[in-house]
């Protein structure tokens, strides 16, 4: 009998997520519950069924999935998806921006890290809201390093020396050749690296100088220079025996297991795998055996960094503008630092807002605080550009001919750059 | 066979080249039921926890697995029924019926049949947008049956060729219209068409990947096929003896099928017809 | 009922397989379309029950112009070679289609089903499907459905090729003996003169779409109208001899016999080419016109005897005789033929 | 028009209607999309006309004075009296006024500053979205907003007072176009990037050696199965049938199962002192291998079911025949079985080769195209272009245009098998002619 | 070359088809095995060519022990009941290909390839594919190719049975011909009597897997040894009349009528039942012992009319006279039977 009442369903779709991510669906759930009693209050009923839906193939299934569904009008609510998807999909006036529903000025909000808020707008519109943060640091395998002559305090020193370039890619060559000469680790596990595109690879297109956007034009822009380098330093890896030819396309399950056992010496991934080396690998001591910081320089071109690719809240377009309302409410109140905490720490990402730290969970979690601090203040992003995608797709698949030996490292970058012309257009600058 | 040759070097030869997909399959089987431990080949324990998928979902987020096998019952069933259904009135057609544009209509039927599908997938996305199908059940059962249509059609052509043409006449002698020769007098003698096409559609259809991946992606119309590789390509808890669970568990009626009616399917290719 | 075709014409896209033939059969008459395969039988059967249609020419069922009338409203039966049975049906169900198509009542239908099984002696065979019978018995199955709902005229396709040979001689009785009875007007499409000779009243030979002779077997067995009836008809196969005449002689082609001609043939001029047909029963030791050759085969035949002479120019005569005669191979015989049993031929193939 | 015409079409009536829907509609419409650049960023259904940082950078590079361009890249928030109207129209007097008291004719840029204003009304409005909305009743500048449609485009950016001349107005519209345009550069792309045509080579290598697994293999099981007696042929038989019958998904598993770096062959051959390795991916050598076995296991259980019925229609009296005239089994398979097969084998082989050229679902389960792209065939690199890639950056126009050579080989290889099959036999009149 | 089958057995799983059959033809000698459908006249021709193995016996070519001799090493010829010509393969080579198969060289194979060609008549046919010949002309290929490479054996699985009436009676002559001409032993199935007694020189008929009598085709057309071989062998058949003995005499079953029985058979004991065959040919107008009935039904076949007299107890007589004589059905007559030639069975249906 009240004057106001709302049946809502909110559908969530989510990709690339695991079990231990549930708390980016749940975490709306517990907004919806939080809201239905503030309306509850305010004496209006509100009734919201949150439908939540993550099992999905892959990345490329998920992106699929809801393209096509936006496409057909039946777009979830809310997709969990890669800040990159950002411009495409706002371009075609598939998502609405979030600033339009909700005052960034105002709490929870406006605790966000701005630089992650900057990640999230396009063409100077905030279109989402971090969902959570990350990097993709490199890893040592202490008891390798030690047995390859580093002292602990050398050990713990390293990140200090790969952030002031002191130690670069070609330092991690010679020691990963040195531990497969030592047999400490097999041959090909020298340096192990991802083995599927991501945002990783950017990474050292950038330790060797590469930029991935112009500033000014927001153009995307292809350095040959530091890409054939890039690409180099993979096909040395390869002839120097640390990296194994056919690593690409390793079953992720068997990565992870030999990462955590110490079959590797030196590895990148993302901070998030934290939480699958201390639970499902049985890595117990993380910090005890592992060693962690950026992804090293190149050369002088380059600079140490990481890319940080944090996954945002977007609001689609809906018919319904009030639904589109108080799912923003939805987003918001799941930003809330306490909600989104149990996220960071059960997935072991990083915080998106700067009171997290004060909260008990976070920071009694040793992983979530050194890494915010470590990596965090170095993290840049990819750019949101809607042609990012095939950008990074040429980039891959560049790498990958170079790295498999079909080309060499200056002809993939020749028929990178066909393709890229080709595809890109005037998106891109060649330098 | 005749007395002449020996049988034996044959029978030894094709066991070799068996090999792998009977080591395939018995370790699809056997690690369903025991645990291995990794890089040995010998099941050391015997368990049932692998099937703990049919009480409980094996991670949240996933659809109840009843629910999924529904889904993919009421696919393959709806599939297997349109197509039998559609093909077996246009086979008649192509094969007996004087009719405008029937050279026409049989040529494109082959053309069809040879005809890149999964292709014009975008298209089929946006027709099936058109009719409000996208995400639905009945969409991509729609379009699978148009998929499966031409194979459909042509073999059961093939099968109403086979049929004899005095028997047709008979009838007509005996004072039939052309519906009843065919519903009273052809009709009964293609059944083992019809039971084999509809058994062929159930299982293609069964097996069915792409479509309802693309089509469909929404959990509530989610069959077994995607919902298995969801499963594998979560590539963060793999654990093979699940999968395999959950594999078997989605080829059992394939190979119940198939064992209870293979000579019925057999028959796909008896139809006279070379394809 | 009387059946007539007047100028039949039927093509097949551009072949015409039959122009422009003319035939009537009488009402309760069983006529013999004869003819080698490919000659057109069929096509004219199949015009007549309406399965293919007439492209000229009219079809009268009594004084009825049935031209355009569909099949099913034709009323006739039709007795296919491989008998046609409906296969899924037992052979009470294949019996009584035609009468459930025209809706009759069930105790009708019932009724006259059973009085047909007894005609033609299956009523035990009801319960069965056609597979689980002999040929013999779907072969009657077949007749009994074509006749069960008492059709005008009575089709039947070379009805008896498919059976074997001692079942076809039961089965042409049988026939003959049903179509007798009920006194149906039938057609009869066979490639086997034997058949046609003793199940029809008339037979109307065919040749590339052309009826060439139309007659009594009799007559057609005594008075052929060409040579290629004449070699058509007779079991074992007439014999030829080729010659020119000379007065009222045959002289044989190379070689220094002659033999008399029969006096009731008008004769061409002197030295023209000439063909005498003879019959094996024509050519037997105590005929008068004798001629000599070599026994060259012998094929004993149960009760009789067939011996192929040949000449000395190597024509081939036949001679059919009861056995118990003595002869063998390589023996030197003189034999006579009955000149006016000969049958004369002109060189283009028709009868003197 | 005769009443078994009639008949006829009625029968084929349910067909020609799906076949309509699902095939006809949707090849025509991959031909028109195959002449656009329609991808996840440009949408399907059409566009909208917006103003964004990004167009405005692009704008000079077309031409458009950059002054103008300038200008537009301008958030202007004016409290001017057509928006104080509008406001008390729709937010009450007192806000109205309240606005107008405060803050007339002051101009802010960007929205947020004015919501901070707006905020500190007494009469403001509840929700922080109906302040939004109030807000955006003084913007008077076209960034960031989309306007479905060029006529209401071209109303604000006239608006604007910008002095826009026609070419640049035009110019601005073009620019600011969200959604699809015509193109040609579909197939240009096609004929020029290197990937196009390692995918054709791809391709090539995957249809010649899996067809001729598939036929070659496929005839072997049937003949060897031929010659076994009825109990052993049937094993082998069902053993065999299996690639084919069971779902993809579960095929592929078992093979990775069998090929994975802990999987069956690395831990037997650890026995032997062999790293294990990932067998399918080891190499693209290991992948073709792995692609082609995958396929072709799969593909021979369907040529070994035809060629096994092909066989079977062979009258046994021929093979006694010729063994009575002394054939040994190879020169009875040689002289007397395969001649005879020459249709089904022709068949198959037309019939696999417009399949495999087509289809991609185990290579896409499998190896994915990988490593490199080095298995990555026609149809796969099409899907992959239109609908799956790990940046979700979906080329439907690109994809289509991919997917359309694909038809037009499919139905040039068609008509040709067609002329193979002797088509005209297949359509033998009907021999009841009503 | 002398056959012998010793002992031979064949069981299919568990049915026995053939148990313990011996039979011997003698080099040079054709042999028909002549016998109903299914009772297992090719089952034993594919064991003499080595297509079936033997469950049990042997089998002798010459004296020499063939019975584990594959088939491509016995040397026999057949010749299947559908000729099995490779279609892929054009008539040269079909009738090369045992040549070939043996790696005889081409010129060898050319020579011998038309001189069999010639053989059988068909040296002209050589260029073309089997589909594009006759019936009869593919016959006389499958002969040539059983023949070519001089087998020891020549087998022929019911060559006939496809070939239209006229041919039959063509091939049955050719046939023997070339058998006669080349000395080769052969061995003839069929089920059709008339060529088993027109072709061979002695016949097998075999029932259930069983010689039931082995005999000249004259001997067993004029001796049967059953009533099964009586009812086998004459076209048109036999008839039979059952009685009970009456001293000398045959009294009919159900009437009054009684027949003489011959002085050369041992009767049974007065009041035994008998059956008493009659060939068509050995009742006539003119024989002495009269039995009367009425013609039920007539048939002409050319040259000879053959009636149906029902007698009163409704048996049924079959008569054979030449054409010519005046009969209608329902006529009542009186025609007579010799009783010397009249052959009578036990009840177990052995001759007595
Ligand atoms: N549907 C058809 N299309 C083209 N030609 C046909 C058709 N049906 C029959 N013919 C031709 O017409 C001719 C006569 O055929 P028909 O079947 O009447 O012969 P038939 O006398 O019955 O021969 P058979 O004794 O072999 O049955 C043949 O040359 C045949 O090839
Ligand atoms: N391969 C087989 N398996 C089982 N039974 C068989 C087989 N071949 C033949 N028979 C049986 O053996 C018996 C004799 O068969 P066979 O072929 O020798 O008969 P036939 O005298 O040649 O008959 P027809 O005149 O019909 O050719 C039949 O009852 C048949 O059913
Ligand atoms: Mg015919
Ligand atoms: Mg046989």
């Amino acid at each position: 009998g009240n004057a106001f009442a709302k049946d809502l369903t909110i559908t969530v779709w989510a990709g690339g997520s695991n079990d231990s991510d549930v708390y980016r669906l749940d975490a709306i759930e517990m907004a919806a519950d939080l809201l239905t009693r503030e309306w509850e209050i305010r004496g209006e009923d509100l009734n919201i069924t949150v439908e939540k839906k993550r099992d999905f193939a892959g990345w490329s299934e998920f992106k699929q999935a809801v393209t096509l569904a936006a496409e057909a009008g039946t777009a979830p609510n809310i997709v969990v998806t890669s800040h990159l998807d950002i411009a495409p999909w706002s371009q075609a006036g598939l998502i609405v921006p979030v600033e339009d529903y909700v005052d960034l000025d105002a709490w929870p909000l406006n605790n966000i890290y701005d630089n992650l808020m900057e990640i999230t707008t396009y063409n100077g519109v905030v279109y989402g809201l971090p969902q959570d943060a990350e990097s993709r640091p490199f890893f040592f395998w202490k008891d390798t390093m030690k047995k390859l002559g580093y002292s602990d305090e050398e050990i713990a020193a390293l990140p200090a020396k790969v952030e002031a370039g002191e130690y670069t890619l070609q330092n991690v060559l010679e020691d990963a050749k040195k531990a497969v000469d030592m047999e400490l680790v097999e041959k090909g596990y020298g340096f192990y690296p991802r083995v599927s595109n991501g945002p990783d690879y950017a990474q050292f297109y950038q330790s060797f100088g590469g930029e991935l956007m112009d500033k000014e034009s927001g153009k995307l822009i292809l350095d040959k220079q530091a890409m054939t380098d890039f690409y180099q330093f993979f096909v040395d890896a390869v002839e120097a025996g640390v990296t194994r030819k056919n690593h690409i396309g390793t079953e992720w399950d068997q990565w992870y297991s030999e990462v955590a056992s110490g079959k590797a010496a030196i590895w990148h991934g993302g901070t998030w795998h934290y939480a699958r080396y201390t639970t499902k690998e049985g890595l117990d001591d993380f910090f005890g055996n592992i060693e962690f910081s950026l992804i090293p320089a190149g050369n002088e071109n380059g600079r140490a960094n990481t890319i940080t690719h944090p996954l945002a809240y977007l609001l689609t377009a809906q018919e319904d503008e009030e639904a589109v309302e108080i799912t923003a409410q939805l987003l918001k109140i799941a930003s809330e630092p306490r909600i989104n905490t149990l996220h960071a720490i059960k997935s072991a990402h990083l915080g998106i807002a700067k009171e997290q730290s004060n909260i008990e969970l976070y920071a009694n979690d040793r992983w979530a605080a050194e890494a915010t601090k470590r990596l965090l203040p170095h993290a840049n992003a990819q750019p949101n550009n809607p042609n990012y995608g095939q950008f990074s797709e040429i980039m891959f698949k560049g790498l990958e001919t170079a790295w498999t030996g079909t080309k060499s490292p200056a002809e993939a970058v020749a028929e990178v750059e066909a393709e890229m012309q080709a595809v890109l257009g005037d998106d891109l600058i060649v330098r | 066979m005749t007395s002449n040759f020996k049988t034996w070097p044959v029978t030894l030869l094709l066991a070799v080249l068996s090999l792998p997909i009977v080591i395939m399959f018995a370790y699809l089987i056997v690690d369903t039921v025991t645990d291995t431990t990794a890089g040995s080949l010998i099941p050391d324990r015997f368990t049932l926890e692998h099937w703990r998928f049919l009480f409980e979902p094996p991670q949240t987020g996933r659809a109840d697995i009843w629910a999924v096998t529904l889904n993919t019952f009421l696919f393959a069933g709806s599939t297997s029924l349109i197509v039998v259904s559609v093909s077996v009135t246009s086979g008649y057609a192509l094969s007996r019926l004087n009719m405008p544009f029937r050279k026409f209509f049989l040529g494109g039927v082959l053309t069809l049949h040879a005809f890149p599908t999964v292709t014009l997938i975008i298209a089929i996305f946006l027709m099936l947008q058109m009719t409000g199908l996208y995400n639905t059940l009945i969409g991509v059962i729609l379009v699978k049956t148009a998929l499966e249509l031409p194979f459909g059609i042509w073999i059961m052509k093939g099968f109403y060729d086979t049929v004899p043409w005095e028997i047709e006449m008979a009838g007509i002698a005996d004072g039939a219209d052309r519906f009843t020769v065919w519903r009273k007098l052809v009709l009964p003698q293609v059944h083992p068409g019809l039971a084999a096409l509809g058994l062929f559609s159930f299982l293609s259809a069964w097996s069915e990947f792409i479509l309802p991946q693309v089509l469909a992606p929404d959990g509530a119309s989610q069959v077994l096929s995607t919902y298995m590789q969801n499963l594998i390509k979560d590539d963060r808890a793999p654990d093979f003896n699940l999968f395999k669970s959950v594999g078997l568990f989605y080829a059992l009626p394939v190979m119940t099928i198939y064992l209870i009616f293979n000579q019925k399917l057999m028959n796909i290719y008896g139809g006279g017809t070379k394809g | 009922m009387r059946i007539a075709l007047e100028n039949f014409t039927k093509t097949f896209g551009d072949t015409a397989v039959i122009e422009n033939m003319n035939l009537e059969i009488a009402s309760g008459e069983m006529l013999a379309l004869l003819g080698p395969s490919g000659c057109g039988k069929s096509t004219t059967l199949f015009a007549v029950c309406g399965i293919h249609r007439m492209d000229g020419g009219r079809l009268l069922f009594g004084d009825k112009d049935v031209t355009s009338v569909p099949s099913q409203n034709r009323n006739v039966g039709v007795v296919f070679q491989n008998y046609a049975l409906y296969p899924h049906m037992n052979i009470y169900e294949n019996i009584a289609f035609p009468l459930k198509i025209r809706k009759d009542n069930k105790k009708t239908i019932d009724e006259k089903v059973q009085e047909i099984a007894e005609l033609v002696h299956i009523p035990e065979l009801l319960d069965r499907k056609p597979i689980q019978l002999s040929g013999g018995q779907q072969q009657r199955v077949a007749l009994a459905r074509a006749l069960v709902r008492e059709p005008d005229v009575l089709l039947l396709d070379e009805p008896l090729a498919n059976l074997d040979a001692k079942l076809r001689l039961e089965m042409r009785s049988e026939i003959r003996r049903i179509q007798q009875k009920t006194g149906i007007t039938a057609i009869l499409v066979t490639h086997d003169q034997v058949e046609a000779m003793s199940m029809c009243d008339r037979i109307a030979i065919m040749d590339k779409g052309q009826i060439v002779q139309l007659s009594t077997p009799k007559d057609m067995y005594e008075n052929p109208a060409s040579e290629f009836v004449a070699g058509f008809m007779g079991n074992p196969p007439i014999s030829f001899l080729d010659g020119t005449v000379d007065e009222n002689d045959l002289r044989l082609a190379n070689s220094s016999q002659s033999l008399p001609l029969s006096s009731n043939i008008s004769l061409p001029n002197d030295g023209e080419t000439l063909r005498l047909g003879i019959r094996p029963e024509h050519f037997q030791p105590n005929y008068p016109a004798k001629l000599s050759g070599k026994i060259s085969f012998i094929e004993t035949q149960g009760r009789e005897v067939l011996y192929d002479v040949t000449l000395e120019n190597g024509d081939v005569l036949r001679s059919i005789q009861s056995s118990g005669m003595p002869h063998a191979i390589g023996e030197l015989v003189t034999w006579g033929i009955d000149p006016d049993k000969t049958l004369a031929f002109a060189a283009n193939g028709s009868r003197l | 028009m005769r009443r078994a015409h009639l008949l006829g079409l009625g029968f084929m009536a349910p067909a020609l209607l799906i076949v309509c829907l699902f095939f006809l509609a949707p090849v025509i419409m991959t031909a028109v999309f195959s002449f656009t650049n329609m991808s996840s960023g440009t949408g399907i259904s059409g566009g909208a006309y917006e103003v964004t940082e990004k167009t405005v950078r692009r704008l000079p590079e077309h031409g458009f004075p950059e002054a103008k361009a300038e200008m537009l890249a301008q958030d202007v928030y004016r409290i001017d009296p057509a928006g104080l109207t509008a406001l008390g129209a729709g937010y009450g007097k007192a806000l109205a006024d309240e606005v107008g008291k405060s803050l007339s004719g002051k101009t802010f840029n960007g929205r947020r500053d004015l919501e901070r204003a707006l905020k500190k009304m007494k009469a403001r409005p509840r929700s922080i979205r109906e302040i939004k909305v109030a807000a955006d009743l003084f913007k008077r500048s076209v960034l960031n907003t989309r306007y479905e449609t060029e006529d209401a485009f071209v109303a604000a950016i006239t608006d604007l007072d910008l002095k826009l001349d026609t070419s640049e107005r035009a110019l601005l519209s073009k620019v600011a176009y969200t959604g699809w345009t015509w193109t040609t550069e579909n197939y240009e792309l096609i004929a020029t990037l290197p990937s196009t045509l390692r995918a054709a080579a791809n391709t090539l290598t995957y249809v010649g050696f899996t067809l001729a697994f598939n036929v070659g293999f496929g005839l072997f099981l049937a003949l060897a199965t031929f010659y076994l007696p009825g109990a052993q042929a049937a094993t082998f038989r069902a053993i065999w049938i299996l690639p084919r019958i069971l779902p993809p998904v579960i095929y592929i598993m078992m093979w990775k199962w069998l090929t994975w770096d802990t999987g069956f062959i690395s831990s037997f051959l650890s026995n032997f002192d062999v790293t294990p390795r990932n067998w399918m991916l080891h190499s693209d050598i290991n992948a073709w291998v792995s692609i082609v076995l995958i396929n072709g296991f799969v593909g021979a259980s369907l040529g070994m079911i035809l060629f096994s019925s092909a066989l079977r229609a062979i009258p046994s009296s021929m093979l006694y025949a010729s063994e009575v005239d002394g054939a040994s089994r190879l020169q009875q398979i040689w002289y007397i079985i395969l001649p005879q097969l020459r249709w089904p084998i022709l068949f198959t082989t037309a019939y696999q080769t417009l399949s495999l050229l087509t289809s991609f679902d185990y290579i896409y389960l499998s190896t994915d195209g990988g490593p490199g792209s080095s298995t990555e065939v026609w149809a796969l690199y099409t899907f992959h272009t239109a609908l799956n890639n790990y940046g979700g950056a979906l080329q439907y126009g690109l994809g289509a245009a991919l997917a359309l050579v694909l038809v037009v080989i499919g139905i040039a290889a068609s008509l040709v098998y067609l002329r193979l099959f002797n088509f005209d036999k297949l359509v033998a009149k009907p021999r009841i002619e009503q």
